[in-house]
């Protein structure tokens, strides 16, 4: 199925600004009514600077109303909106046009791999959001609290500057080749948030987290595949802080 | 998997060290196994042909217990590092709680029966 | 389906978790509903900072926030609010703190200052720093934090769940309608206190630094019921959005030391307020840019934009405290700012008015003290009036923490001392969302939901901009009249219960018409220029006709009227008060 | 596909090859140890080996093995020192690198014998 034309820019169009033609490719899947997911193809006409969710957006509004997806933010915060963009993971607001495909070229776009896809681009977070609170994802010290902040040096906070970066979209987790092929792994972005925690020094409960990161859903199945690291929106370095987790658990347990 | 919602959940399921000792094995037996196994390689296939490789050169060569020991060695780390290293991999493929246990049984026996053998071959010489 | 809870929360931002959070602790069950994950809602975008006079870095005191406050609002803030505020917010940055919150560090290890756009030194000498801020990633850590700690808790969520309808019969609230998204099935939530927390609607502009989903849905909701709206008429245009994105360049960066100059280089702010510059309120600055842009020293193709400059500014400044916007202009505009000066424009940001609430967060069903029992507010949806004409940097943060927890406290308590009151028969309390949803799906009309939210969009932007007139704003009257009755002729095409986002966005652009429609009618009304409301035909501040807060009803027996009542604006605190004065910087 | 970057691949080949080599221990084992059922039977085993698929085998598995054994250097780097993940990627090219040549020289050194047999 193709559509006709149209425009899909947020920017007002100056005739000098040159656009795309752009063919893009979804992946679509609707249980209510599909044995399997196909997929479409829409022709339209955008600028290099657009971002990838202003396409599909466009294809929403004007096209094709039934194509389902997450988005709020519309600028790589609220970490809604990953996908499978051209073969990799990433946030559809944080990737421009110009960097996927040429004029008269083609983007695919699909669901995130290795959770449920419930409509088109939308899958179920829940295994997700599961794995995150499996890790005591919170700032734990029962000792009583000073009347005003707790003191703590400036390269102490900037030990979590990577880990309390995470937005949560799954970029990664979806990325990682252990996960695809089983869910049980707890998956990168559990271990940023656990090592969020583990290098808090005002954090009380570190041994419990490393004792989560022991378990064999933990750190160990980790093997390097680096997809995540490549996938994250927000810079992180997930590979090295799954390595300091594992050294940290080494050391911890030795 | 793990659902640790309190702190005694968490310290419940975080006993074992297993899985960390096995890690620590697979990076401690691969060093060893880099001069072990590609000097074996080196010795066995590329200084001496194939054709060496005849009953009575093995029995002369295996007659020496240093060399019986070498062999020994490779044998013993080898199938333990690959045997864990497969056991990665069936915890990654094998999804099914039951088949994954009857998976691993066939294949950890037949690891054991091959040490078993090849143990005894070596020092039946 | 129906489900009871004690106390129920609407949102998932900063204010609806710190509510969640402390109505727990109150004893009483509570859920919080969500139409998004809740580590999804806007105040993860919030960069700069959470205003409060600790005095880590100077001298400040909590009443020197308080008159900013006040005067950063043009005297239209409540004061007693602004004075429970300032003294409350010291506490509850410790206690973020306490929960963990990963705070930029002063040398000494004190959770780290900076100044912000308004805040001032002994009332008004000097700039001050006073927000705290977690590198420009404020909100962020706000919202995550909060969120773990209702992990923590234990809170039941009901996430991606849309709520549709209040129920409220005479003047008590019984609890809400609200569609699930992955079933499309309805719920009623039976309740003894509900807190609202949804947030803003700057969705209604073209340029905005808002998210897709703020579409002012429990506003409108509540405005829809007769309820009134306060102060609609004050809009925030952040000074500095990306050109043509409209996403934020936190005013952190000008507190930082960057520089907004014009073509010509010229550093324009020291004409419009010499003494803090580029550090002056938002609707200043905002004015200022506006001003260089018609008058054409303005830079880009189009020239609508001035630059900031951060190019002397040392690079770990750059790519350290201000890593996020960093990462922005280098992402959607390919700029670096440590050597390139990165184009910026006013965006639509946030909104001063809304529900008007009381001091413990409880919703205010008239200009004169008449309350919906049991209905509560928070956040930027909500109008405690803190914000008066025009808010101060950090201090949205503030007010989400300061009486997000008022209100959960308050509503735990409330609901404690009642019982559970009436609620109508399933069939009756679904009946005005079935028949919202039917509209939308069965009918025959076949109006573009899209188009027309771009229409609204823009003759939003073009007519209750950041200058109006009587003139441009009479004729948005018409246009939303218009927009409104082409809205009722949109069908939903797709047919699936499950999933279905061309429903709900369907449905948010009805709330957004709504808050238009209150909106454009207040600022019609408001015949002077004060903070954000800047008229080019009343070009004054008229303290004597105007220092009060307009209360916009919906006339329920009249299509498209609105009622414009007022309120006394509290011009004392409870042991300060600052006399209004003209608002110089 | 994925279209993954340097290190899916790594991890992918270091997995392929793990197994390759488990599964061609196992054989090596039973057909050496087999000379404890006499010297007829082994030597019946060795001439199979002669036939030509195990011939072009034995060259991947020789490079299956250099390849597994210099990866599984580059990832004990990695995991033991803050710099390893750092040059990860520069680590794997000089692994294949390593891989590639091996499989040259053994090829060159083994060629007389690939095509004229024992
Ligand atoms: C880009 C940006 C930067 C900012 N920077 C700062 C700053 O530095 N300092 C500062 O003080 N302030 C800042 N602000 C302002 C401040 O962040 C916001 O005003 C504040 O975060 C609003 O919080 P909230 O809890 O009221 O709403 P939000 O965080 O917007 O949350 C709204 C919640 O309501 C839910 N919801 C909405 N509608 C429904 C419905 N119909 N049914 C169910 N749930 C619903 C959503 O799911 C969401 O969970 C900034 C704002 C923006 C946009
Ligand atoms: C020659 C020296 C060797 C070295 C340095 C080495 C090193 C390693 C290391 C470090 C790992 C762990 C990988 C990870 O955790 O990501 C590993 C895994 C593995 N090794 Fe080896 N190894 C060697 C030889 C062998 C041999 C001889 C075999 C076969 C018998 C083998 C089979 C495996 C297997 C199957 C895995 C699992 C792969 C996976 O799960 O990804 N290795 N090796
Ligand atoms: S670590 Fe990065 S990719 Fe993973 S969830 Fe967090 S932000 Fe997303
Ligand atoms: S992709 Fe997966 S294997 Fe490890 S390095 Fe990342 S988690
Ligand atoms: S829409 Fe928020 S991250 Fe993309």
């Amino acid at each position: 199925m193709t559509q006709t034309h149209a425009q899909a820019s947020s920017a007002p169009v100056s005739a000098s600004v040159p656009m795309l033609q752009l063919k893009v490719k979804v992946l679509r899947f609707d249980p209510e009514k599909d044995k399997k997911a196909y997929w479409t193809t829409y022709d339209v006409e955008a600028q290099a600077g657009d971002r990838v969710l202003d396409v599909i957006n466009h294809i929403k509004w004007y096209l094709e109303p039934s194509l389902t997806f997450r988005r709020s933010c519309m600028h790589g915060i609220c970490g809604s909106d990953a996908m499978l963009i051209n073969g990799r993971n990433r946030l559809a607001c944080k990737t421009l046009v110009r960097d996927v495909a040429k004029s008269g070229g083609t983007i695919t776009v699909e669901p995130i791999r290795g959770l449920k896809v419930e409509k088109d681009l939308l899958v179920d977070m829940e295994p997700f959001f599961d794995s995150y609170k499996a890790i005591m994802p919170y700032f734990i010290n029962e000792s009583p609290a000073p009347a005003a902040e707790r003191i703590q040096s400036e390269e102490e906070a900037e030990r979590m500057a990577h880990s309390s970066n995470c937005i949560l979209c799954a970029c990664c987790t979806t990325s990682c080749p252990i996960f695809w092929v089983n869910g049980s792994y707890l998956g990168p972005a559990a271990i940023v948030q656990a090592h969020r925690f583990i290098f808090d020094t005002r954090d009380e409960a570190t041994q419990q987290r490393l004792g989560i990161m022991n378990q064999n859903t933990g750190v160990w199945r980790c093997r390097t595949a680096y997809n995540c690291t490549e996938a994250c929106p927000r810079d992180i370095p997930i590979t090295q802080l799954i390595e300091e987790v594992k050294r940290a658990v080494m050391y911890g347990q030795a | 998997m793990i659902r640790a919602r309190t702190f005694t959940d968490a310290r419940q399921q975080a006993h074992s060290n297993a899985e960390l000792n096995w890690w620590i094995f697979m990076r401690i037996s691969g060093l060893i196994l880099v001069f072990l196994i590609l000097g074996h390689i080196y010795m066995t296939f590329i200084q001496v042909s194939e054709s060496d490789a005849t009953f009575d050169a093995v029995v002369n060569k295996l007659a020496n217990p240093a060399w019986k020991f070498y062999d020994w060695l490779i044998l013993a780390l080898s199938l333990l590092h690959g045997a864990n290293g497969a056991r990665y991999s069936i915890e990654d493929y094998v999804r099914s709680r039951p088949n994954r246990a009857w998976v691993k049984g066939v294949f950890y026996t037949v690891i054991a029966l091959l040490f078993a053998f090849g143990t005894v071959g070596l020092f039946s010489i | 389906m129906h489900h009871r809870y004690d106390v129920l929360v609407v949102g998932a931002g900063g204010a609806g978790l710190m509510a969640a959070l402390y109505a727990a602790k109150g004893n009483v069950s509570v859920a919080c509903i969500s139409k998004l994950y809740p580590t999804r809602s806007h105040t993860g975008a919030a960069q700069g900072g959470i205003g409060a006079a600790l005095g880590n870095v100077q001298e400040d005191h909590w009443e020197w926030h308080m008159f900013d406050t006040v005067k950063g609002g043009d005297y239209l803030t409540d004061q007693d609010a602004a004075e429970v505020f300032a003294k409350d917010i010291i506490d509850a940055v410790y206690e973020l703190e306490h929960m963990g919150l990963p705070f930029s560090r002063t040398p000494e290890g004190k959770i780290a200052q900076r100044k912000f756009g308004g805040h001032t030194r002994d009332f008004g000498k000097a700039a001050v720093e006073r927000s705290c801020y977690a590198k420009d990633r404020t909100g962020h850590m706000i919202l995550q934090t909060l969120y773990q700690q209702n992990v923590k808790a234990g809170t039941t969520f009901f996430n991606e769940f849309h709520v549709t309808d209040l129920l409220i019969e005479d003047g008590r609230c019984q609890g809400l309608v609200a569609y699930e998204l992955s079933t499309g099935e309805l719920h009623t939530f039976h309740a003894k206190a509900v807190i609202l927390a949804a947030g803003g609607y700057g969705r209604v502009f073209k340029i905005t630094s808002n998210a897709l989903t703020l579409t002012g849905d429990l506003m409108s909701i509540y405005y829809r019921k007769g309820l009134p709206l306060e102060d609609m008429e004050f809009y925030q245009f952040h000074p500095t959005g990306l050109a043509k994105l409209g996403i934020l360049v936190t005013e952190g960066i000008r507190g930082e030391g960057g520089i907004l100059r014009n073509d010509s280089g010229e550093r324009f702010m020291e004409r419009y307020a010499p003494t803090i510059k580029d550090l002056a309120p938002r609707d200043i600055v905002s004015r200022s840019i506006i001003t260089e842009i018609r008058e054409g020293r303005g830079v880009g193709r189009d020239k609508d934009a001035v630059n900031i400059d951060l190019t002397h500014l040392p690079r770990e400044v750059i790519e350290g405290k201000l890593a996020e916007i960093t990462d922005l202009a280098r992402t959607y505009l390919g700029m670096d700012p440590v050597k390139d000066l990165v184009p910026i424009q006013p965006t639509a940001h946030y909104a001063m008015g809304g529900i008007p609430t009381n001091l413990d967060g409880l919703c205010l069903s008239d200009g004169s003290g008449g309350t919906v029992e049991g209905l509560y507010a928070a956040g930027e949806q909500a109008c405690v009036s803190l914000h008066g004409a025009n808010r101060l940097g950090t201090n949205s943060l503030g007010d989400l923490v300061v009486f997000g927890r008022r209100a959960g406290i308050a509503a735990a308590k409330y609901a404690r001392q009642v019982e559970y009151p009436d609620i109508p028969e399933t069939e009756d309390a679904q009946r005005e969302s079935v028949d919202l949803f039917e509209r939308l799906r069965n009918g025959s009309g076949k109006e573009n939901a899209a188009a027309i939210r771009k229409e609204l969009q823009e003759s939003m932007m073009n007519n209750v901009g950041i200058f109006r007139n009587g003139k441009d704003m009479a004729a948005q009257v018409d246009i939303i009249k218009e927009l409104k009755a082409r809205y009722q002729g949109v069908t939903v095409s797709d047919p699936s219960r499950r999933y279905n986002s061309e429903l709900i966005e369907a449905m948010e652009l009805g709330f957004m018409l709504d808050c238009a429609e209150a909106m454009t009618a207040s600022a019609l009304n408001r015949t002077e220029s004060r903070g954000a409301h800047d008229r080019e035909d009343f070009t004054e501040r008229n303290d004597a006709e105007w220092l009060k807060h307009t209360m916009a009803y919906k006339n329920l027996n009249k299509a498209d009227d609105v009622i414009i009542g007022y309120k006394p604006v509290a011009l004392k605190g409870f042991t300060r008060a600052f006399e209004p004065k003209p608002r110089v910087y | 596909m994925y279209r993954g970057r340097e290190g899916q691949w790594a991890f992918l080949l270091h997995r392929l090859s793990g197994l390759a080599i488990l599964a061609y221990l196992m054989l090596h084992v039973f057909s050496i140890g087999s000379f404890i059922f006499g010297e007829r039977f082994y030597m019946a085993i060795h001439e199979t080996y002669d036939l030509w698929p195990f011939r072009i085998g034995l060259l991947f598995v020789t490079a299956g093995v250099v390849y597994h054994a210099f990866n599984g250097l580059r990832i004990i780097v990695m995991d033991f020192t803050g710099f390893g993940v750092a040059y990860q990627r520069q680590m794997w090219y000089g692994v294949l690198a390593i891989s590639v040549l091996s499989f040259i020289g053994a090829a060159w050194t083994l060629y007389p014998r690939l095509v004229g047999g024992y």
